[in-house]
C-alpha cells in the first residue's frame, strides 16, 4: 500500500510509458506475421495454399478458359503463415505489417466468393475427372 | 455444501453475465443474494460453444488441428496446440522422434504463455478488487512478455508455432540473447508482483481467507492446476506426463496449504519464477540449427492421449486415430471445466462484493469449457 | 377572557359525550354520523382553544372525589384484567398502585393554591395536534373498520377512540399531579383496550405487555405525586417547577419515558402494532406517545442545564440512534414505522433535556410535524394493508403501479420524515444547533449518526414503493374517507412546510414563551418571511421553496409528462432476458434487532437508573 | 455546430461483448486500456454498460446462444452508435466459419461498421479500428438505427419504441 | 453579478477539476491519459445521444440530483449555512438513490443502497467538522466563516478528518463501493444514458467543486489555498491508486473510526483551549 502510494506519486513526475500510436509510428518486430502478399508472376494457381489454409481465407477462382483469380480475405485470415510455407513456388510472402481495419464498403462479400469458388472448383473437378475418364477409356 | 435456505421474498437476484465488465467471456452467473450475501448460485457456461471438437472430426484434417485448437482459447492457445500436437504425434507414432530443439521451443512457448497468463489473471484479479493501479502495472509488465513472444513467434497472442511433427520457426541466436535480457526484466516484474500480493494490506485483506478450499475438498472436486496446488495438492502434468524436458530440468511443483484466494494468487506468482527458470534452461540446453520439423507421412492411427499443464491446470486431449486424415474422435477436457464445480460451494455465504475476486482467483476462463 | 372558560371543559367533555354516543349507537351509519360530527366538533373546538389561549382556570375541590373514584375504578378494571388473563405483573403492579394510592390519601394532605387547569402555548399546541390529527384518524377509522374489522364491537372501539382523545386533552390541561396520574392511567386503559381489540392471542399478549409497562410508568408518576406532596408540599406542576423539585421530576421523567417508549421500554409500542392501523396511527402520531415529550418539554425549564437534563438529552439521543438502527432490520412495515416513531420521540426528548428556547422551538417543530408525517404514513400503511394486502416492506414492491396515490402518500410521508425542507428535518437541524450551543457533544454525535441512519430507513420504504417500468397506469379509486383524511394531512403538512416561518412566529412562539418566558425574538431566533433566522445561522427562503417545489413537482411531472418520442428500454440485465427479483437490504447479519436490543436494553435500564439517581442527588 | 461533432468524436465509451471468441482478442482489448496503449487518450472508457456506450466492440463469431444477447445489447445502445467487429472470427468467422453452432460473424446479426482483422487483432489494429470508428461516429446522427431485417417492425410505430417488444418479435420469427 | 459569475464558472471549474483528476490518475498509472478538457467532450457527447429511458420518475430524479447538488454548491458559495450545505449534499445523493430505486434492476438497487452507505459514512464526520468550525467561529453561516483566517491552525485534526472522509465523498478507492465498476457497473447511474446521464455527470463536477471549497475553508486567507486543495486531491488520488476497494461496511467503519475520533479530539482540544 505504502509502496504503491509512493510509486504513484513518483509516477507523476516520470514519463508515461504510453506509445502515442497512431501519432507515433509503430514498427513491428521482424518476423511479425502480418499481411500476405501474392506475386502474380510466380503463382501457378496450384491451389496448395488454398487447401492448406485453415480458415479458408484464400480462394482461387479458376474460370473456364484462362481467367484465374487469387483472392485473399484479410478479415478471414488468421495470419498463421501456413499458406506461405505450403506454396511450392514462393509466390506468397508474409509481410511484417499488419492489415488495417476496413469499413463496410471495402469488404469482400466472402460468402459469395466462397460459393462461387465452390461451384468453380466443382466444375473444375468434374472436368478433370471427365478428362481422366476419357484418357482411361482411350 | 452449506445448505442455506433462500428466502424468495427478500432475495435480490444479481445477474453477472453473459455480458459484464468483470468478465471477458460470456458466462452467466446468477446470484441469489440476501443483504448482498450470496445464498444460491447458478452457472451457465455454454455460451461459447462453437463445436470445435466436432469440426475436428468433420472439417479439418489433422495438420490443421493445432491452429484450430489454438483458437479454443487465446490465453493458453499454445497449451492446446501442444497438447493436441503431442496427442497426434502419439497417435501417429512419431512422438519418440521429436527432436530436443522442438521440445525446447515448445517449452519456451508454453512457459511464456504461462507467464503472460499468470500476469493477466493476477492483474485482472486486482482490477476486480478495485485496485486499478496494480492492474495497470501488471499489464504493463505483461507487455514485456508479449513483446518477447512477438519477437519469437511473430504474434502476441496466438503463437501458432506448433505443428504436427515440429515447430514452425526456430529461435535464432540473436533473438535468444535478447530474450535472456528480457527475462531479467520479467523476473523483476515478477518480484514486484510477489511484493504486491504479499505486502499490500488492502489487497491481502480482500483476498485472505476468501473461498478457502481444503485439501480434501480439492481432491473431492478434482481441482487442477494452481487452484489445486494452493490447497496443497501436489499435482503438475508437466511432471506427470512429460512431453518436454521438465523432469530433466528439475521442475519444482509449488504448493501452498492455505487454499484461499490469496494462496491461489501466490502459487501463480511463484510459478512464474519457475517458468522463467525453465525458459532459461530450455534456451541453454539446445542450440539453433537443428532440425525443427519431422516429415509426417502417416495419418493418426492409434488412440492417444496427452495431458498437458496449461496455465490453469491439466489439459487433456484424447484422439482416436482412424488411419484417415481426419481423426475419428477428439475429446478435450479443460482445466476450467474441472475447476468450476467447486465454485458454487465456495461462493455461498460470501458477500457479493467479494464474488468477482473469488471467481477470478480460480482463474476461470470458459472459452475452452464451452469450446 | 370571559366566556371562553368553558372551552377546556368542552374539549374534555365533548369527546366523552361522543364516546358515549358512539358506544350506544347501534348501527354503522349512525356511528358514522356521530363520528363525523364528533371529529368536526373537536377540530373546531381545539382551533378555538388555540386562538383563545393562554388561560388559567381554578377548579373547586369538590371534583376531587370524582378523580379518586376514577382512579379506583381503573385499578379495579386492571386487577380484573390481570386476573382474567393471569398476568402476575399486572396484578402486582395494580395492587402496588392501589396500595400506594390509598396510603397516600390516608396520610398526606395538601392544600392547593395553584390553578388546576393551565392552558398555555404548549398545551394548546398539544390540543391542536391531538384535535386535528387525532380527529382525522378517528374519522379515517370509520372506513377502515368497514373492511373486516367490525367484529361486533365497533361501537366500543369508536367510543374508546373518543375517550382517548378526551383523556389526552385532560392530561394536557391538568396542572394537578393527581389529575395527571388519573389521565395517564386512563390513556393506559384506552391503549390497552384498543391493542386488545382484535382479541386474538397475540393481541392479548401484546396488550398485557403494554399494560404492565404503562402501569410501571403510572407507578413512577404516582411516586412523583407522593414525593412532591411529601417533600415539597404541593401537587401542582407549576409549583414544582418554581421549587426546582428534582426528585419528583425525575420520576415524572421516568413516566414520560415509558409513555414515549424510550429505550428499555420500546417493547410495548412495537407490540401495539397488532392493533388495527388507526389505533397505531393514533398512538403514534398524536396521542399516547406524545405524552412523553410533552411532559418533558413542560418540565424542561427545571431540568435544562442540570445533570438530569444532560442525562435526559443523552437518553433521547441514544434512543434516537439505536431505534433507527433497529428499524433498519425490520421486515414489517408498521414495525419499522414504530421504531422510527420511537426515534423521533427521542429527538423531542433531547430538546426537552436541553431546554433552551432554540431547543424548545426544535422540540415543538418535531412534535407537530411528526404527528402529521407519521399520521400520514400510518394512514398510507393502513390503505396499503387494506386495499393492496401489503403488510411487509417487501409487499410494497411496485406499489406505485397498483396504487399510485397510496404510493405517493407513503413516499411523501417517508420523504417528509427525513429530508429538507420538511419539519422533521428542520427540527433536527435546530436540535443540532441547540446541542452545539449548549455544548452537549455526545448526544450531538449520536444524533448526527442517527440522522444518517434515518435516511437509510426511510429510503428503504421508498426503495420498495417506487419500483416500476414505463408509464403509471391511471390512478386507483380510493374511498372518499381515505382521500379526504390523507389529503388533509398532505395539505397541512405541505402548507406548514411552506409557511414554516409563519408557524414559528405564531405557534412555536407561543409555546416557547409559555415555557421559557422569553420570546423567540429575545433569543435571537425566529421566522422571517419564508426563511428562518437563528442567531448563528439562517435558512434562506429560496432554499426552502426551491427544494419544496422540487419534491412536490417532480412526482407530479413524472405522472403527467409522458416524454413522448423517447425510446423506452428495459433495464440492463447483462443482455439476458430475465426479470430479477429485488429484495431490500435488511441489516440482519450485522445490526439485527435482537443483537442490538441485547446490548442496549440493559443500557437503557442503566440510563433510567441514572435519571432517578440524578433526581435523588 | 462543429464543436458538438467534436464532442461525439472525442469521447467514445465502449461496450465489449464476447460472443464466443477465444479470449485472444478480448485480452488484447483489455491490453488496449493499459499503460502501453492507453486508449483513454482518445477519451475511451470501458463502460461495460450498453446505455452509456457509443462503440460496441464485438469479438467472437457469434454462437447461436449469444445471438439474442448481442441483439439485445445492441438495441440498448442509444444512437449514434458504431459497431466494431474485432478479430477475424467476428468479421467472418475465422477458423470457426461454418462450424455448426456459429453465425459466421457479427454482421449476420447486427450491422457492422468497422472490421478489424487479425487473429488476434493487435492493440495497434484495435486502435486503428477505433479511430476509424470515431470518424464514422462523427458523421452519424441520432436517427434510430435498426438491423435491416427488423425495419418492418420499427416503421409504423409512433412515439416511443419499446425495444423489448421489438426483441420479442424477433424471437418469435 | 458576483453571484452570477460564481454560478456560471463553478461548473467550468468543476469540469476542469474532473479532467485534471482523470489526467493525474492516468499519470499515476504511467499512462498519458485523456486531455484535460475531456469531461467537456463527454458532456457534449452525452447531450447528443438519442434519449432512452425506462421510466420518467427515474430520469427526473437525475435532474433533481443535479439541482440539489447545485443548490448545495450555491448555498456554499453564496455564504449560506454550512449545515444545510451538508444536508443538501446528502439529499442530492439520496435523490440519485431514489431514482435508482425506481427501477427493477438489481445493480441499481444494490448501488443505491451503497450510495446511502456513502451518506452514512461521510455525513456524520462532515457535520461534526461543521460543528467544530462553529466552535471556532461562532457561526454556521459561511459568509461569516469566510472572514476567518487559516482555520487549519486551530483545527488540524478536523482537517485530517476531512481528508480521511474524502475517498468516501469522491467515491474513490478504497471507498468507491457505490460505483464499483467491476461489481455493479456504476451502481445507481447504470440506467441513465445520454442526455439523462448528463445531469449526473455535471453533478459530479459540482460535487468536486463543493469538496474543493470545503477544503478551502481551512486555508482561507492563506496564499497556499490552491496548493492545499490540489495536494489534498492528489493525496486522494494516490490513495485511490494504492488501495483495493473495501466493502461498504469497512467504508463506514474505517471512515468513522478514523474521522470521528479526529474531529472529537479537535473539538475536545478546542473546548479545552489547547488549540
Ligand atoms: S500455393 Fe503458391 S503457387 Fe499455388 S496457388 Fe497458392 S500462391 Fe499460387
Ligand atoms: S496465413 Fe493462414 S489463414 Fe491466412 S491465408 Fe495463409 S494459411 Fe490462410
Ligand atoms: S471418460 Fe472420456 S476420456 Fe475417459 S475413457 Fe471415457 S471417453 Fe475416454
Ligand atoms: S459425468 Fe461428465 S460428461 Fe457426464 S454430466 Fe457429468 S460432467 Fe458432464
Ligand atoms: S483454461 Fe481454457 S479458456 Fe482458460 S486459458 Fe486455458 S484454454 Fe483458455
Ligand atoms: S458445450 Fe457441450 S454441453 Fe454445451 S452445448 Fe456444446 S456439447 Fe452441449
Ligand atoms: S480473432 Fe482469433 S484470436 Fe481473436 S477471438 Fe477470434 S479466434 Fe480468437
Amino acid at each position: 500500500m505504502l509502496k504503491m502510494f509512493i510509486t504513484s506519486i513518483k509516477n507523476l513526475f516520470r514519463k508515461p510509458v504510453t506509445q502515442l500510436y497512431p501519432y507515433e509510428k509503430y514498427e513491428p518486430f521482424d518476423g511479425y506475421r502480418g499481411k500476405i502478399s501474392w506475386e502474380k508472376g510466380k503463382c501457378t494457381f496450384c491451389m496448395k495454399c488454398g487447401r492448406a489454409c485453415t480458415s479458408g481465407a484464400i480462394k482461387i477462382l479458376i474460370y473456364s478458359g484462362e481467367t484465374k483469380e487469387w483472392v485473399w480475405n484479410p478479415i478471414q485470415c488468421i495470419y498463421c503463415g501456413e499458406c506461405v510455407r505450403s506454396c511450392p513456388f514462393g509466390a506468397l510472402i508474409q509481410e511484417k505489417y499488419y492489415a488495417s481495419p476496413i469499413t463496410k464498403g471495402e469488404k469482400l462479400d466472402w460468402s459469395e466468393i466462397e460459393k462461387k469458388a465452390g461451384r468453380l472448383e466443382d466444375r473444375w473437378r468434374r472436368q478433370l475427372r471427365d478428362r481422366r475418364g476419357k484418357r482411361k477409356s482411350e | 455444501m452449506k445448505k442455506i435456505k433462500v428466502n424468495q421474498e427478500i432475495c435480490t437476484t444479481i445477474p453477472m453475465g453473459s455480458q459484464h465488465v468483470a468478465l471477458p467471456e460470456p458466462v452467466k452467473l446468477v446470484f441469489d443474494t440476501e443483504n448482498e450475501v450470496v445464498k444460491r448460485v447458478s452457472f451457465d457456461v455454454s455460451y461459447v460453444h462453437r463445436g470445435i471438437e466436432k469440426s475436428l472430426t468433420t472439417m479439418y484434417d489433422f495438420k490443421k488441428a493445432p491452429y484450430v485448437v489454438g483458437r479454443i482459447c487465446g490465453i493458453c492457445a499454445i497449451a492446446h496446440s501442444i497438447a493436441c500436437t503431442v496427442a497426434l504425434e502419439r497417435s501417429i507414432g512419431i512422438d519418440g522422434e521429436v527432436p530436443d530443439r522442438v521440445r525446447a521451443v515448445r517449452m519456451i512457448g508454453l512457459e511464456l504463455d504461462r507467464l503472460q497468463s499468470h500476469f493477466l489473471i493476477n492483474g485482472h484479479l486486482a482490477e476486480v478488487c478495485g485496485y486499478e493501479n496494480i492492474f495497470m502495472h501488471l499489464w504493463r509488465c505483461r507487455e514485456f512478455i508479449l513483446d518477447t513472444a512477438d519477437m519469437l513467434f511473430g504474434n502476441r497472442v496466438q503463437y501458432d508455432v506448433v505443428c504436427v511433427g515440429g515447430v514452425n520457426r526456430d529461435i535464432d541466436e540473436k533473438t535468444g540473447t535478447r530474450i535472456s535480457e528480457a527475462l531479467e526484466e520479467i523476473e523483476e516484474s515478477i518480484g514486484f508482483m510477489e511484493e504486491v500480493f504479499t505486502r499490500d494490506k488492502t489487497l491481502v485483506k480482500r483476498l485472505e481467507g476468501l473461498g478457502v478450499v481444503s485439501k480434501d475438498k480439492a481432491f473431492e472436486y478434482g481441482l487442477v492446476g494452481p487452484s489445486a496446488r494452493a490447497s496443497g495438492v501436489k499435482t503438475d502434468c508437466r511432471i506427470e506426463d512429460d512431453w518436454g524436458m521438465y523432469r530433466d530440468f528439475g521442475l519444482e511443483i509449488i504448493t501452498m496449504t492455505e487454499g484461499d484466494a490469496l494462496a491461489r494468487c501466490l502459487v501463480r506468482v511463484l510459478e512464474c519464477f519457475e517458468s522463467v527458470r525453465m525458459i532459461r534452461e530450455a534456451l541453454d540446453s539446445t542450440s539453433p540449427g537443428e532440425e525443427i520439423q519431422l516429415r509426417v507421412r502417416d495419418n493418426p492411427k492409434k488412440d492417444a492421449v496427452c495431458r498437458n499443464e496449461a496455465p490453469r491446470g491439466e489439459l487433456f486431449y484424447y484422439i482416436r486415430g482412424t488411419g484417415k486424415k481426419i481423426p475419428g474422435r477428439v475429446k478435450i477436457r479443460t482445466p476450467t471445466f474441472a475447476n468450476i464445480p467447486i465454485l458454487p460451494h465456495v461462493m455461498i455465504g460470501v458477500r457479493y462484493n467479494d464474488v468477482p475476486p473469488l471467481l477470478m482467483s480460480f482463474d476461470p476462463c470458459l472459452s475452452c469449457t464451452g469450446r | 377572557m370571559v366566556g371562553y372558560e368553558g372551552l377546556p371543559a368542552a374539549l374534555i367533555l365533548a369527546p366523552l359525550f361522543f364516546a358515549l354516543l358512539a358506544t350506544v349507537s347501534s348501527s354503522h351509519p349512525v356511528r358514522k354520523v356521530v363520528t363525523y360530527v364528533g371529529t368536526l366538533t373537536l377540530i373546531s373546538l381545539s382551533i378555538a382553544l388555540w386562538i383563545k389561549s393562554p388561560m388559567i382556570l381554578f377548579i373547586r375541590e369538590d371534583l376531587y372525589p370524582l378523580i379518586l373514584a376514577g382512579d379506583y375504578l381503573l385499578f379495579a378494571y386492571f386487577l380484573y384484567q390481570g386476573v382474567v388473563f393471569r398476568s402476575r405483573l399486572v396484578i402486582y403492579l395494580t395492587i402496588a398502585q392501589a396500595a400506594l394510592m390509598t396510603a397516600f390519601i390516608k396520610t398526606v394532605h395538601v392544600q392547593g393554591k395553584a390553578p388546576t387547569i393551565v392552558v398555555d402555548g404548549l398545551s394548546s399546541l398539544m390540543v391542536l395536534v391531538t384535535g386535528v390529527v387525532g380527529s382525522v384518524i378517528v374519522a379515517y377509522s370509520i372506513r377502515y373498520m368497514e373492511t373486516g374489522e367490525d367484529l361486533g364491537r365497533e361501537n366500543r372501539f369508536l367510543g374508546v377512540m373518543f375517550l382517548f382523545l378526551g383523556a389526552m386533552n385532560a392530561l394536557v390541561f391538568s396542572n394537578n399531579m393527581e389529575w395527571i396520574f388519573l389521565f395517564y392511567e386512563l390513556t393506559t386503559f384506552a391503549s390497552y383496550y384498543l391493542i386488545k381489540y382484535r382479541g386474538d392471542e397475540e393481541s392479548i399478549a401484546n396488550s398485557l405487555q403494554a399494560l404492565w409497562m404503562n402501569q410501571l410508568g403510572g407507578l413512577a408518576v404516582l411516586m412523583a405525586v407522593i414525593f412532591s406532596a411529601h417533600f415539597y408540599g404541593t401537587l401542582f406542576l407549576t409549583e414544582l417547577i418554581k421549587e426546582k423539585a428534582l426528585l419528583p421530576i425525575a420520576f415524572l421523567v421516568l413516566g414520560a419515558m415509558v409513555k414515549s417508549a424510550q429505550l428499555p421500554f420500546q417493547g410495548w409500542l412495537l407490540g401495539a402494532m397488532v392493533a388495527p392501523t388507526p389505533v397505531s396511527a393514533l398512538l403514534h402520531s398524536s396521542t399516547m406517545v406524545k405524552i412523553g415529550p410533552y411532559l418533558i418539554l413542560r418540565i424542561s425549564p427545571i431540568i435544562s442545564g442540570t445533570a438530569l437534563g444532560g442525562v435526559v438529552a443523552l437518553a433521547g439521543a441514544i434512543t434516537f440512534t439505536v431505534a433507527l438502527t433497529m428499524a433498519l432490520s425490520q421486515r414489517k412495515f408498521k414495525r419499522l414505522l414504530a421504531y422510527s416513531t420511537i426515534a423521533t420521540l427521542g429527538g423531542m426528548i433531547i430538546c426537552g433535556g436541553v431546554g433552551t428556547p432554540l431547543a424548545i422551538m426544535a422540540g415543538v417543530t418535531l412534535l407537530a410535524f411528526h404527528a402529521l408525517s407519521k399520521g400520514l404514513l400510518f394512514l398510507g400503511a393502513g390503505i396499503a394493508e387494506k386495499e393492496f394486502g401489503a403488510k411487509t416492506i417487501e409487499d410494497l414492491l411496485g406499489l406505485v403501479k397498483k396504487g399510485p396515490i397510496t404510493a405517493g402518500i407513503i413516499t411523501f410521508g417517508a420523504v417528509s420524515m427525513a429530508f429538507p425542507p420538511f419539519g422533521i428535518f428542520l427540527g433536527k437541524w435546530l436540535v443540532i444547533q441547540a446541542l452545539v450551543i449548549s455544548k452537549q457533544y455526545i448526544p450531538l454525535a449520536a444524533l448526527v449518526i442517527g440522522s444518517g441512519i434515518g435516511i437509510m430507513v426511510y429510503m428503504k420504504i421508498v426503495s420498495r414503493v417506487l419500483v416500476r417500468r414505463g408509464f403509471i397506469p391511471s390512478l386507483e379509486k380510493l374511498s372518499s374517507v381515505y382521500t379526504i383524511s390523507t389529503g388533509t394531512f398532505v395539505a397541512i403538512l405541505g402548507g406548514l412546510t411552506i409557511m414554516y416561518a409563519f408557524f414559528v412566529d405564531t405557534i412555536v412562539e407561543k409555546a416557547v414563551e409559555s415555557l421559557t418566558h422569553t420570546t423567540l425574538l429575545g433569543a435571537g431566533i425566529g421566522g422571517t418571511g419564508f426563511g428562518v433566522v437563528l442567531n448563528a445561522d439562517r435558512m434562506e427562503p429560496w432554499q426552502l421553496v426551491a427544494i419544496f417545489t422540487l419534491i412536490v413537482l417532480l412526482p407530479l411531472a413524472a405522472y403527467f409528462y409522458k416524454w413522448m418520442g423517447v425510446d423506452r428500454v428495459y433495464e440492463y440485465t447483462c443482455g439476458e432476458p430475465m426479470k430479477p427479483s429485488i429484495g431490500a437490504y435488511y441489516f440482519t447479519d450485522r445490526l439485527g434487532e435482537e443483537r442490538l436490543s441485547k446490548v442496549f436494553t440493559p443500557f437503557g435500564v442503566a440510563l433510567m437508573a441514572v435519571i432517578l439517581l440524578t433526581g435523588v442527588a | 455546430m462543429k464543436i458538438f461533432e467534436l464532442g461525439k468524436a472525442k469521447s467514445p465509451w465502449i461496450l465489449h461483448y464476447n460472443t464466443g471468441s477465444c479470449n485472444g482478442c478480448d485480452i488484447e482489448l483489455l491490453a488496449v486500456l493499459t499503460p502501453r496503449y492507453d486508449v483513454e487518450r482518445f477519451g475511451m472508457l470501458n463502460k461495460g454498460n450498453p446505455k452509456q456506450a457509443d462503440i460496441l466492440l464485438i469479438t467472437g463469431p457469434v454462437t447461436k446462444r449469444c445471438r439474442e444477447r448481442l441483439l439485445n445489447l445492441y438495441l440498448q445502445v442509444p444512437e449514434p452508435k458504431v459497431v466494431v467487429a474485432v478479430g477475424t472470427c467476428s468479421c467472418g468467422g475465422g477458423v470457426f466459419r461454418h462450424m455448426y453452432n456459429v453465425e459466421n460473424g457479427v454482421e449476420r446479426v447486427i450491422p457492422v461498421d468497422v472490421y478489424v482483422p487479425g487473429c488476434a487483432a493487435r492493440p495497434q489494429q484495435i486502435i486503428d479500428g477505433v479511430v476509424k470508428a470515431l470518424q464514422i461516429l462523427r458523421e452519424k446522427g441520432r436517427a434510430l438505427e435498426v438491423p435491416p431485417h427488423l425495419k418492418k417492425i420499427v416503421r409504423g410505430r409512433e412515439g416511443g419504441i419499446d425495444r423489448e417488444s421489438l426483441l420479442e418479435d424477433l424471437r418469435r420469427r | 453579478m458576483k453571484t452570477l459569475l460564481i454560478l456560471v464558472f463553478s461548473p467550468v471549474i468543476g469540469g476542469l477539476i474532473e479532467g485534471a483528476f482523470r489526467k493525474v490518475n492516468a499519470r499515476m498509472q504511467t499512462r498519458v491519459g485523456p486531455p484535460i478538457v475531456q469531461p467537456f467532450y463527454d458532456l457534449l457527447k452525452l447531450l447528443q445521444k438519442r434519449p432512452i429511458l425506462i421510466n420518467n420518475y427515474h430520469v427526473l430524479m437525475a435532474y433533481a440530483h443535479f439541482v440539489l447538488m447545485a443548490t448545495a454548491l450555491a448555498t456554499f458559495l453564496l455564504g449560506g449555512d454550512l449545515l444545510l450545505v451538508i444536508f443538501f449534499h446528502g439529499m442530492s445523493l439520496a435523490f440519485l438513490a431514489m431514482g435508482a430505486y425506481s427501477l427493477r434492476s438489481a445493480y441499481s438497487h444494490v448501488g443505491a443502497t451503497r450510495e446511502l452507505f456513502h451518506i452514512l459514512a461521510v455525513e456524520p464526520p462532515l457535520l461534526l467538522i461543521a460543528v467544530n468550525i462553529y466552535m471556532n467561529t461562532g457561526t454556521f453561516l459561511l459568509s461569516d466563516v469566510f472572514e476567518t483566517q487559516r482555520l487549519v491552525k486551530i483545527m488540524p485534526f478536523s482537517f485530517l478528518a476531512l481528508i480521511a472522509s474524502l475517498p468516501g465523498m469522491l467515491r474513490r478507492s478504497p471507498f468507491d463501493v457505490s460505483e464499483a465498476h467491476q461489481e455493479i457497473i456504476g451502481g445507481p447511474e447504470i440506467e441513465y444514458s445520454g442526455p439523462f446521464y448528463a445531469p449526473i455527470y455535471l453533478a459530479k463536477w459540482l460535487e468536486k467543486v463543493l469538496v474543493a471549497a470545503f477544503i478551502g475553508i481551512f486555508f482561507l486567507g492563506s496564499p497556499l489555498i490552491v496548493v492545499a486543495i490540489a495536494t489534498s486531491f492528489i493525496l486522494v488520488l494516490a490513495l485511490d491508486n494504492s488501495t483495493a476497494r473495501l466493502s461498504y461496511w469497512d467504508m463506514v467503519k474505517i471512515t468513522w473510526v478514523v474521522a470521528l475520533p479526529l474531529v472529537g479530539a479537535n473539538i475536545f482540544l478546542n473546548a479545552q483551549g489547547v488549540l
